[in-house]
């Protein structure tokens, strides 16, 4: 049965969170996608030398990079992940292949989501969609042998049905706009797999770009991705997305991400990347710091958001409470005091 | 001090509000389980979360609401999802603490009838149908039942909502998860639990100015009663004043709210334009 | 396989749209329950006598009990049908069962929109939570006999887990808040089941309070609730869903609720309430209208919502155009004319 | 008027738009495919719906997205939903006019493969994955490739996502929507297409400039080339315009956008802070 976290306050540094909340061996899905993704807590998780993580990566631009020189994953069950160069370059999933260092199972995007929606919705298997069965991302398996497809027969049709199995995550991480200090975390621009990658993991890690009131939350429920009884900690971190991009705050920032690609072609290029922008700084305000030392700030100052506002949605209503101000009922045209009256006269008190 | 007066309804809402523990998770519905909700969230359980199968979670309504899917009563929620995301992503996954449900028909092991009285195809009555029920009922930690107008019976005419089946063991060996399903039903005259063995239900309190030959004059079996048996308390002035503050429809009851509604319904329909 | 909607402009009065796309013996969903009901759109399928509809109930108050009383309808899947009296009054459902009017199928309020859910999601099938198995909604079956639950074995866990089938009812009518004239329709508040039952259909007719324009749902494009290309219709119907509630416009009307619980406690009452509010006006409008005459219009506007609108989601980013104001490219750092200066010289012209 | 002069990127983005009809819905990825799908609606195609993976529907990007979950490049779009509800309630119910792929390798049957070069485990380059490819190549009605890199082989080392399998009517039985799969490849040197019949891939255009002979050397096996061999149009300056404004990155093609770039990137850093 899933932990219900009912703190009202789960503030905490990246530091706090990743120590208590993120073991070796855990299963860990990266929560948003190609867009927001959260580096702050990637980063830590580095850091802090987790090892033998499995991964759940639905489209990874660097991070599953940074992860395995790191040297944190053993597995990966992986849909896309990004490749700058050509056949000459040798990737750094490629070396940490070659080496034994990671096993990968391939999925595609959509049937490696829904194996996590399974999960989240507490089934043990859910349908996709049956074409797979023709590919060899259906035929060719590593470390999920025998559990990565099933077929059932559909009682109503039958017809033969491709199946994946739910998979619960030890351990989601999501970044998000804003979220209050008890884990209501809003999010908005592209949500890909966020909703799914949280509710199926039995911790969720949330790092925000603000904190916000719960009066913030309560007025924009609809933007609330991951609910906070199941949210474990928050951790307020500007720019915790960097280099990536989130609506409302920052764009992405291609030329900080291509120093990476750059370094990462070899392998002292990325262990050197790596000692400076993770092992070199010992949290995400260090980084930034590092960031505007190395390249000053104007770089950063270029990606930053214009505001660009929604639309609210009114959620007014006559706002009537049982009693007006001159404590009348509207539903009864009833004083309080001839409501009482009303209900003595007529038994409805039981020790009257 | 003199004693508090309090109607049928508030003395159920003051009791069954303690049925919610700080921290809870609440799947609620409309009537005496909403006023108990509220109930208990104004006092000892801030912390509980409420919430209803229209998607709404987290609300703080601050007038009865009429029915689940009712937001005019809350001013925001923490989180809009559907009815979906609600049975499988919370309940499914056993997140429900306590869930609330009226009784229609409720039989000895508590299985639960709200679809239909008499003979399937040719009844005496339809009720309002299974609803959220059955999956609440199925996979809360704990349902609280209340009970104001529905019966025992020997056998219910439909499951609507399975309770402890045969007794003994056979919800789990039907596959609910363990430690869920009835926990207590809070009647007008007292309180019955369930035998933890033979999921047998047995009186296990009486409200005062009830007596057990009362009670058991409307059940339709030798019901079990508790040695221990408990003399619940009434409601404090603070929880009177809470449930009439919110929900003075409620504390009135069904027959008595529609008695002091109906003349200014009729008073308006009356009326004509001028 | 589906229809796509394509035009720019749907909108369309209610008569024209049931005109249009609802037919006798069609099977159709409310896409709005308990809330933001689709009142207008209900009764005027009524008024057009619409004949032997299967209707989709996941939670009515009093929308079933009128399409009865039209006699619109043969069979019901439902979950839930307020009852307002007891044993003694005999419902306009019991009427209409006795006479052999109608079918009713049980089912909870969850397994009858997992069936939409499948529906919507292209499966022939989806789990449910197989407790349902020890009830009478499971082993009762009318009409969906043999169809009604199945049971699969998993592939994974061997466990048998109960299935209902995916169903697409040839009709959803929705209320909402705002759409655009392509029929973007916005909802905010209870969504129950409404994304589920709308995108299951072959049709969706939405009705909203507003047209608004496209810029207002581009600007908040997380409160659209069903995308243009599946909407047929669009019919703006302020007042649409009243005596129902919508957060932002009014509040629930139970007065007048009442009268029509009260009238169709007797089959000449239901009669009379229908010839009144349905039958004796041609639409939205002169209901609206006859309302005034009849009561007064200060009892519509003590529903009236005040504004409480949402706290905005920052849609903003550095809206950075590939080529400044200066036509400088950021990424290059070339102007326009020294870009195509360096394609040529680079050989980037295939035909150069 | 001088001819329009245009890059390799540019004739395929200008032809590739043409598959776009308006009011199709289409699937779309970064790079080549989304420059078509941008041209095809500034132009001959304004009420078409692009649509991404990442729950972005109905998008107007101003600039060339990064990737397909950028919104930094539109000013709103008209639906956001998610991935799950891209693939199933958009793709799988069969909304998809048009999806846009590129490719890695493809066989004569359309099969193609983004996944590994080589041997699955001893491998000689793997790819990005398989990504959406699957599902947006087994159920949009037309897909559309785009190969630039790609190659032409005799049998592909990885099934990513499956064409026409063995030919003829081998992808109808294993369960595919009718008339679905891939319809056309533009590669930087001509266009093919697939034998209505057979399935087999056949030339059926060249870009102006190239020959048959200089693609049939491309292809490891005997080409089949169409007897009504067509010339592709260039594009109009108009067209090179769109596409410059919105995606100069894309026009210049890879290689150059790169040898364009590297000198801000380098003294971008190699700048210290003042």
């Amino acid at each position: 049965m899933l932990t219900k976290y009912m703190q009202e306050d789960k503030r905490m540094s990246a530091k706090e969170a990743v120590e208590r909340f993120v073991s070796d061996g855990d299963s860990v899905v990266i929560a948003n996608c190609l867009y927001g993704t959260p580096y702050a807590l990637i980063h830590e998780i580095i850091r802090q030398g987790r090892k033998g993580l499995t991964v759940f990566q639905q489209g990874g631009i660097d991070e599953i990079d940074q992860l395995l020189l790191g040297g944190c994953v053993s597995r990966l069950l992986m849909a896309y992940n990004f490749r700058v160069a050509g056949e000459r370059i040798e990737t750094v999933l490629e070396r940490a292949l070659r080496r034994g260092e990671v096993e990968v199972e391939d999925y595609s995007n959509y049937t490696l989501l829904a194996m996590l929606q399974a999960g989240a919705m507490g089934y043990p298997f859910l349908p996709v969609m049956s074409g797979i069965r023709e590919s060899d991302v259906y035929r060719v398996e590593t470390f999920c042998a025998g559990q990565k497809f099933g077929e059932v027969e559909c009682p109503f049709t039958g017809e033969k049905v491709v199946v994946v199995r739910g998979r619960n995550p030890d351990v989601a991480i999501l970044h998000v706009q804003r979220a209050d200090k008890s884990g209501n975390a809003q999010l908005w621009g592209a949500l890909i797999n966020s909703k799914w990658a949280c509710l199926a993991s039995s911790r969720i890690i949330v790092s925000c770009e603000q904190i916000v009131d719960r009066d913030t939350i309560m007025r924009s429920p609809h933007l609330t991705i991951v609910p906070s009884f199941r949210v474990c900690a928050v951790v307020e971190e500007p720019w915790g997305a960097h280099p990536s991009e989130l609506l409302g705050f920052y764009d992405y920032d291609m030329i900080f991400r291509s120093l990476f690609f750059m370094q990462a072609m070899s392998e002292e290029g990325g262990k050197a990347w790596m000692d400076e922008w993770v092992y070199g700084v010992a949290d995400r305000r260090e980084y930034l710091q590092h960031y505007a030392d190395r390249f000053g700030l104007r770089y950063l100052q270029e990606l930053r958001a214009k505001p660009y506002p929604s639309i609210p949605a009114d959620y007014g209503a006559s706002g009537r409470r049982a009693w007006d101000e001159n404590d009348m009922s509207f539903n009864f045209q009833l004083t309080r005091d001839e409501f009482l009256r009303a209900l003595e006269e007529k038994g409805g008190f039981v020790n009257g | 001090m003199a004693e508090v007066k309090y109607t049928e309804a508030e003395i159920i809402v003051a009791n069954a509000a303690k049925e919610i523990e700080d921290g809870d998770i609440v799947v609620i519905g409309q009537g005496i389980p909403m006023a108990a909700g509220v109930l208990a969230k104004a006092t000892h359980a801030p912390n509980c979360v409420i919430l209803t199968e229209a998607g709404l979670v987290g609300i703080e309504p601050f007038r009865n609401p009429l029915h689940i899917a009712d937001p005019t009563c809350t001013r925001g929620y923490m989180y809009s999802c559907d009815m979906i995301d609600v049975f499988a992503t919370i309940v499914n996954r056993g997140l429900v603490d306590v869930t609330f449900l009226g009784v229609g028909q409720i039989d000895r092991y508590g299985n639960m009838n709200s679809t239909v009285f008499g003979d399937y195809r040719d009844f005496r009555m339809r009720m309002m149908g299974a609803g959220g029920a059955p999956e609440f009922f199925g996979y809360a930690r704990k349902a609280v039942l209340t009970m104001r107008g529905g019966k025992f019976v020997e056998k219910v005419d439909y499951v609507s909502s399975p309770g402890y089946l045969e007794g003994y063991d056979a919800r789990e060996k039907a596959g609910f998860p363990p430690g869920s399903g009835p926990k207590v039903v809070y009647g007008t005259r007292g309180v019955f639990r369930f035998h933890p063995e033979s999921r047998e239900i047995y009186l296990a309190g009486v409200f005062p100015g009830h007596t057990v030959e009362e009670i058991k004059a409307e059940v339709p079996w030798d019901l079990m009663v508790a040695e221990d048996l408990e003399e619940l308390p009434p409601p404090t002035r603070e929880e009177v004043e809470l449930i009439r503050e919110f929900a003075p429809e409620i504390a009135a009851g069904r027959k008595l709210q529609l008695e002091l509604s109906i003349p200014r319904i009729l008073n308006i329909l009356s009326s004509r334009a001028p």
